[in-house]
């Protein structure tokens, strides 16, 4: 059987720079993580997935289905979501409302019912409604449905995020640095949450991480890129022993306190 | 909802309603004895400058012609109103003004645009509106009893360039230049049409809306070297134009219509429009010895030379005076309904000829004069020679 | 329950002081901002509905009656209450600067002015027009269509664009409709250029209304429907992909929003409410020609939205009220007012304002007053009066 | 057609384009630079750009009233009206800064856009207020110098006046005198810190309203001696007359990329060349049936081409909009 999501030889160059060089990467389900030092393609390799840059060479595949040139919105009705490294949530609109944009793709009224108020409008409203409050409690934030978005605290922002990108129903899930930021514990009831998903829905996850714990934590399968290229991909324990990650990563370590924001 | 805003509103309502009351009853205290005239034009915007001469030449009649109504004991006022060259202004100021009982007639407009929807409005009351500008025949051809106008039209008036142009400056070829506004455009057109008719060649028909840069228009009149180029439109734009093509050293005569009478054109234009033509239905000052008062009246109290259509202002509360005058003569008020049928039956001669209505509110037979620019310096603008003199009736559709 | 008593006590009140002093500006302004306390007050919902359906369809018909120039303001800001609407899906909801709205509106007003007129017979020869006056309500939803298909015209190339790129673009697609409008008048005559289209047919009037009550209630429904129907897509899926759009574009794409298709979507909704309001205010003047469709015009209901409040819908009302009724109310009342005095002599610290040079004249400062109120406006509150307030949705239990 | 009067005229719309096109390019400058630091239309621009132009015939009428303007050496009065004209825009530009648009800096943006839209009527009508009472006219003509009107015949068909070549060779002057300020210089540096991240740009220690002001000031002084040569080229000024070329000058600024410098140079100049090009050809190509007045749609037209395939405008770089 192929992969859920299958992405081979990718390479993605930006003027004379090889941002990502034939990478290849597939998921059946759980949780993947993708890992490395900063600058090493990790959140382009995301935007390619997602259908923001489009790559050079190779292919992406969803449930054999190929995203290559797709737009960003048509990559998520099929089924794959994202949040972002640099939270960007709609800062003006509040949490639930947030969360109801999540759902447009699945919504399928159209001007005159929305116009006319049909009986079918105020069922979908309804409905919206309803799975909106849940998704807001599942990730804690039911209390703050009506506040704007813009002052909830950072760790809220980070799990409404996650709640919007939840409620376009995607079976693949791409959570770009979802713990940066945050405490370790807040960073480990997130990665139970995870869990939790992949349990109940049957969601498949890929991670990009910074925070080898959480990482070591809750992977099954961890992807190591370095200036572009994959340097690595196994299971936690052994990536973690593999000598190129280690040198990959003590190398960069050394100059870098702090992952810094990529933007 | 926060209660502040509510609080707020109230406060400011309550000072209102302070404020208003008394104002109210103020404002509608003027008693019977108050005639007023009303004037719309431009008054603020890129228009101003011809719309304020409407205004002024207006304010210089009432103040001329009131004597005899304030003897008779009513108070004449001018009431001025900016329509901004806006058609929804204007319209919003004429239901302004038939709401005002007092006002009895109305001098305007400067736009054709404005005042055809806005003497729609007057029109439901029967106010007499009397245009000193407004040459679009569309005007008078509505038949509305309460429009009156003492400027000729853009029929008429291209028609007498052309005539010029083809009898006495013998041109063969021309190139017609119009500013793309209704008056312009409309004025080019009937001499273009009417030019070929009389066999003058037209080698260019061009609008534009350019106001500084005409290099790129010039450069092709250039090349074709026409005898003559006519602009429909006004001095403001002309003078630049006329003074640039002569710059780039066109040949060519120039011609135009009434919007060139104002002694800005030499101003702006300097030598370039010496010798050039213009027609007019304001009378050179040599003729009318009282168009020379008026100038010198006008300057004396505001400062400048009249603008083009002051004169026709003028003209137009004159014999709105006199309608009133009329129609106040047995001691009872005059109505507006009285006012407007009296205007058909003034007969006045004025700064711009003697003025007599037909049926539509045209001027009955217009006299229209070509003069020519002798001087760069505008204080001689009053000293421009008549060339010719043509009468010609208003057509009758 | 105060506040109930006040409400009602205002409208009341104000209403027969307007009846009581029909040519005071500042009463009228009192009767307005009864109606903004009504809005604001702390009143049952059924009372508010109550009070306003009574001030909107009985009182103010009422008082229009008595003054024609009230109803043609209050006309006139429905006029502009429904474009600042349109214009507020685009710009205040979809967050895409549109400097060139008029653009639609002019496109409703000639698509009526045409076929309403003769001249159609221009385009198409024979003599079957002007249509019958009928046909001005189907006309409606053709004018809607065609702007709402211009919008899609307009955006379909464009929508790519960011920001101020996509702003200059609408700026120039603005006037070139514009110019479009002065110009196609050859080689074929659809527009007649800057004489404009006249007369143009006015609907049959229903209930044998006056035109002018029923242009009111015309106005006064169309803008119902368009706050029913601004509120409704507000309230969508679409309203909020929208504001998603608004807030961040890229984020919005990744969560499902097909860009293009909710950004199109966003101009033909807003192109559609100018469409239908430019048929309605074609019928309105009878005339119209492209100086109703400047830069200009764009740039004021811009400034309604904004001042109102972006992404508002009682914003973009009050918005389009306040700039309306300072434009042709409060600034005009002013300086009828300063004329009044000075035509009465009245002199402040020993200087008679009849000695007030003529250039110094009130009605010209209009337009700097309010070039002043919108600096003051934006420095003060620059979230505008009635900024958005987000609707708290009830959670279930 | 008539082929030899369409390439006899050829090389005197190509000159005249490139004149009103360093022309336009002058005004763009104060709308690209105030963009590029503060990513904000300054509407108001036309009449800063204006008031140069009124600066300049203030001082020529009263240098004339004096007798002196025939007596001066024209080159001296030029530089005069020039220096003063900028002068004066620049000043206007630094306190509208201050008063309208600094309270707004942290406000959305179409709220400055508002605020500079007030300034903009407010600054018109002002206007046209002092000059008639000042002078009793708001329409005021350049005093002529008639060095400046001779021509140099370069050819048959070919001519090019003294003022035109005062506007291009000014107009080069200034380009490269900003150029060598925004590349070159301290300030220059600063500016360019403030255009890329203001807070970071005041961490390192720079003074972000002054460098601010100080864009105002350049930008304004830029307008203010586009105005001059505005007057000295046409001749006829009021106080509406900014508001056309402001506004193409501000397409030629978007044409050529808002917010680069060598952008509003090369916009300025298609535009100019745009403009001409119609206004000339356009009624001789089509036998009349479109003329002249289409210029503007045929020059908004091209923009709109150019905005879609590059959507950053000519010279500007198109930026990768990053997740």
């Amino acid at each position: 059987m192929a992969a859920l999501f299958e992405a081979r030889s990718v390479t993605k160059r930006f003027g004379g720079l090889t941002a990502l060089s034939s990478v290849d990467f597939a998921l059946e389900s759980g949780i993947a993580s993708i890992i490395g030092p900063n600058g090493a393609g990790k959140t382009t390799l995301f935007n390619v997935f997602t259908g923001l840059y489009a790559c050079d060479e190779g292919s992406v595949t969803f449930r054999q289905q190929s995203l290559v040139g797709l737009r960003p919105d048509e990559i998520t009705t099929l089924g794959v979501c994202r949040t972002f490294q640099n939270i960007r949530l709609f800062a003006n609109m509040t949490a639930i409302e947030n969360v109801l944009v999540g759902m447009h793709a699945r919504v399928t009224l159209g001007l005159w019912s929305v116009l006319a108020h049909t009986a079918g409008f105020h069922h979908t409203e309804r409905r919206l409604q309803a799975r909106a409050e849940a998704l807001l409690e599942r990730v804690g934030l039911r209390r703050h449905a009506n506040d704007v978005a813009r002052n909830l605290a950072y760790g809220s922002q980070r799990r409404l995020e996650l709640a919007r990108a939840l409620a376009s129903e995607p079976a693949l899930l791409l959570l770009d640095e979802p713990t940066a930021g945050m405490t370790q514990g807040e960073a480990g009831a997130l990665m139970r949450l995870l869990r939790d998903l992949v349990a109940d829905l049957g969601l498949a996850i890929i991670l990009i991480e910074h925070n080898m714990r959480v990482v070591m934590e809750v992977s099954d399968r961890v992807t190591v890129l370095d200036h572009g290229e994959k340097i690595a991909e196994g299971p936690p324990r052994d990536v973690q022993t593999n000598a190129r990650v280690i040198e990959a990563y003590l190398g960069t370590r050394a100059r870098e306190r702090r992952p810094r924001a990529e933007r | 909802m926060s209660r502040y805003p509510v609080r707020v509103t109230a406060v400011l309502l309550a000072a209102l309603a302070l404020v208003a009351l008394p104002a109210g009853s103020h404002l509608t205290a003027q008693g019977k004895g108050t005639i007023k005239i009303a004037t719309q034009s431009p008054l603020s915007g890129g228009q101003a400058a011809l719309g304020e001469g409407i205004k002024l030449g207006t304010q210089l009649a009432v103040e001329k012609f009131k004597g005899n109504l304030e003897k008779m004991g009513y108070k004449v006022e001018l009431v001025p109103f900016d329509d901004q060259a806006k058609p929804d202004v204007g319209v919003a100021n004429a239901k302004n003004i038939i709401a005002d009982k007092d006002i009895l007639v109305v001098i305007g407009h400067l736009n054709s645009g404005v005042a055809i929807p806005s003497s729609e409005v007057y029109k439901e009351v029967n106010l007499a509106m009397i245009s000193p500008a407004n040459t679009n025949p569309t005007i008078t051809d509505r038949g509305y009893a309460s429009v009156y106008r003492v400027c000729g039209r853009d029929d008429v008036q291209g028609v007498v360039g052309s005539e010029f142009a083809h009898a006495t400056l013998k041109a063969k070829t021309a190139f017609v230049i119009h500013d793309k506004t209704t008056y312009g455009q409309g004025v080019a057109e009937f001499f273009k049409a009417d030019a070929e008719k009389k066999g003058i060649k037209v080698l260019g028909f061009e609008g534009t809306e350019e106001k500084s840069n005409f290099d790129p228009i010039i450069t092709p009149i250039k090349a074709k070297n026409p005898d003559l180029i006519y602009f429909g439109g006004i001095y403001e734009q002309a003078g630049p134009f006329f003074k640039q093509a002569r710059e780039k050293g066109v040949k060519s005569k120039f011609l135009g219509p009434d919007g060139m009478d104002s002694s800005d054109l030499t101003k702006i234009g300097g030598k370039a429009v010496v010798g050039m033509h213009y027609t007019s239905v304001a009378g050179p000052v040599s003729v009318y010895p009282q168009a020379k008062q008026f100038a010198e009246d006008y300057k004396k109290k505001f400062g400048k030379n009249p603008e083009p259509f002051a004169a026709q202002a003028y003209d137009a509360t004159a014999i709105a005076v006199k309608a009133i005058e009329a129609t106040a003569k047995g001691g009872k008020a005059p109505t507006r309904e009285a006012v407007t049928a009296a205007i058909r039956g003034v007969r006045h001669t004025g700064i711009t000829g003697s003025v007599e209505f037909d049926a539509k509110g045209d001027p009955k037979k217009a006299l229209y004069f070509v003069l020519q620019v002798v001087s760069d310096n505008p204080e001689k603008w009053g000293d421009n020679k008549e060339v010719k003199r043509l009468v010609i009736a208003a057509p009758s559709k | 329950m105060i506040h109930g008593v006040l409400a009602v006590a205002m409208v009341a009140l104000s209403a027969w002081a307007v009846a009581t002093f029909p040519r005071s500006v500042l009463v009228f302004l009192l009767f307005q901002g009864s109606l903004l306390f009504t809005y604001l007050a702390r009143i049952p919902a059924w009372l508010r509905g109550a009070l306003f359906a009574v001030a909107l369809l009985v009182l103010m018909p009422v008082i229009g009656y008595y003054n024609g120039y009230y109803l043609e303001v209050a006309t006139q800001v429905g006029i502009f209450v429904a474009l600042a609407l349109g214009l507020n899906i685009v710009v205040g909801l979809a967050g895409l600067l549109d400097l060139g709205y008029v653009a639609f509106f002019a496109v409703g007003a000639y698509t009526w002015a045409i076929f309403g007129s003769p001249q159609a017979n221009l385009i198409f020869g024979g003599g079957a027009f002007p249509l019958a006056p009928g046909w001005f309500y189907p006309f409606l939803l053709v004018g809607l269509l065609v702007a709402a298909g211009t919008g899609l015209l307009l955006g379909l190339p464009v929508l790519r664009l960011h920001g101020d790129y996509l702003a200059i673009v609408t700026l120039g697609f603005g006037e070139v409709i514009r110019v479009l409008a002065n110009n196609l008048d050859k080689p074929i005559n659809i527009t007649n250029g800057p004489k404009g289209i006249t007369p143009i047919v006015r609907p049959p009037m229903p209930f044998g209304l006056p035109t002018s009550e029923a242009f009111y209630f015309l106005v006064l429904v169309i803008v119902a429907v368009v706050i029913v129907v601004n509120r409704r897509l507000e309230d969508s899926h679409i309203g909020r992909a929208w504001e998603a759009i608004r807030e961040d574009q890229l984020a919005a794409q990744a969560m499902g929003v097909p860009l293009v298709r909710a950004k199109l979507l966003a101009f033909a909704c807003g192109a559609s409410f100018a469409g239908v309001m430019g048929v309605v205010f074609s019928a309105k003047q009878v005339f119209i020609n492209p100086e109703s469709f400047t830069f200009l015009e764009s740039i004021g209901v811009l400034a309604m939205v904004i001042l109102g409040g972006m992404g508002s819908i009682p914003g973009a009302v009050i918005g389009a009220t306040v700039v309306t009724v300072l434009n042709l109310q409060v600034l005009k009342g002013l300086s009828l007012w300063l004329n009044e005095l000075k035509n009465a002599g009245v002199t402040v610290l020993g200087y008679s304002l009849t000695d007030l040079p003529t250039q110094l004249e009130p009605a010209k400062y209009e337009r700097m007053i309010f070039g002043v109120i919108l600096i003051l406006m934006m420095i003060f509150r620059p979230q505008g009066i009635f900024p958005v307030r987000r609707r708290a949705r009830e959670l279930e239990r | 057609m008539d082929y030899p009067l369409l390439v006899g005229i050829f090389p005197q719309v190509l000159l005249d384009g490139i004149i009103l096109g360093f022309m336009y390019a002058l005004i763009a400058l104060g709308y690209t630079m105030v963009y590029g630091v503060l990513e904000f239309i300054n509407f108001a621009h036309s009449e800063i750009f204006i008031v140069g132009a009124f600066v300049g015939v203030e001082i020529l009428l009263s240098l004339k009233g004096a007798g002196l303007l025939e007596t001066l050496p024209w080159p001296l009065v030029l530089v005069l009206i020039l220096v003063a004209g900028m002068a004066g825009s620049a000043a206007l530009a630094v306190s509208v800064e201050r008063i309208a648009y600094r309270p707004l800096r942290a406000a959305p943006r179409l709220i400055p856009l508002i605020s500079a839209i007030g300034v903009s009527f407010f600054l018109q009508d002002l206007i046209r207020l002092v000059e008639s009472v000042w002078r009793n006219a708001f329409n005021l003509v350049y005093p002529t110098m008639d060095v400046l009107n001779e021509r140099f015949e370069l050819t048959s068909t070919l001519d090019v006046s003294v003022k035109s070549l005062v506007v291009i060779v000014a107009a080069l002057l200034m380009l490269w005198a900003l150029h060598a300020i925004v590349n070159r210089t301290k300030v220059g540096t600063a500016i360019r810190a403030v255009a890329e991240d203001q807070a970071a740009a005041s961490l390192m220690g720079i003074n972000v309203n002054r460098i601010i002001s100080l864009t105002f000031l350049i930008g304004g002084a830029m307008g203010g001696a586009a105005g001059v040569l505005f007057g000295v080229q046409y001749g006829l000024i009021n106080p509406y007359s900014g508001f056309i070329p402001g506004l193409k000058a501000f397409t030629a600024a978007v044409l050529g990329g808002i917010g680069n410098i060598p952008g509003a140079m090369v916009g300025g100049i298609v535009l100019g060349l745009l403009e001409a090009f119609a206004a000339s050809y356009l009624s001789l190509l089509t036998g009349g049936a479109f003329g002249a007045e289409y210029k503007d749609i045929f020059a908004f037209s091209v923009l709109i081409l150019i905005l879609i395939f590059r959507p950053k405008g000519l010279l500007g770089e198109v930026v990768r909009e990053r997740a």
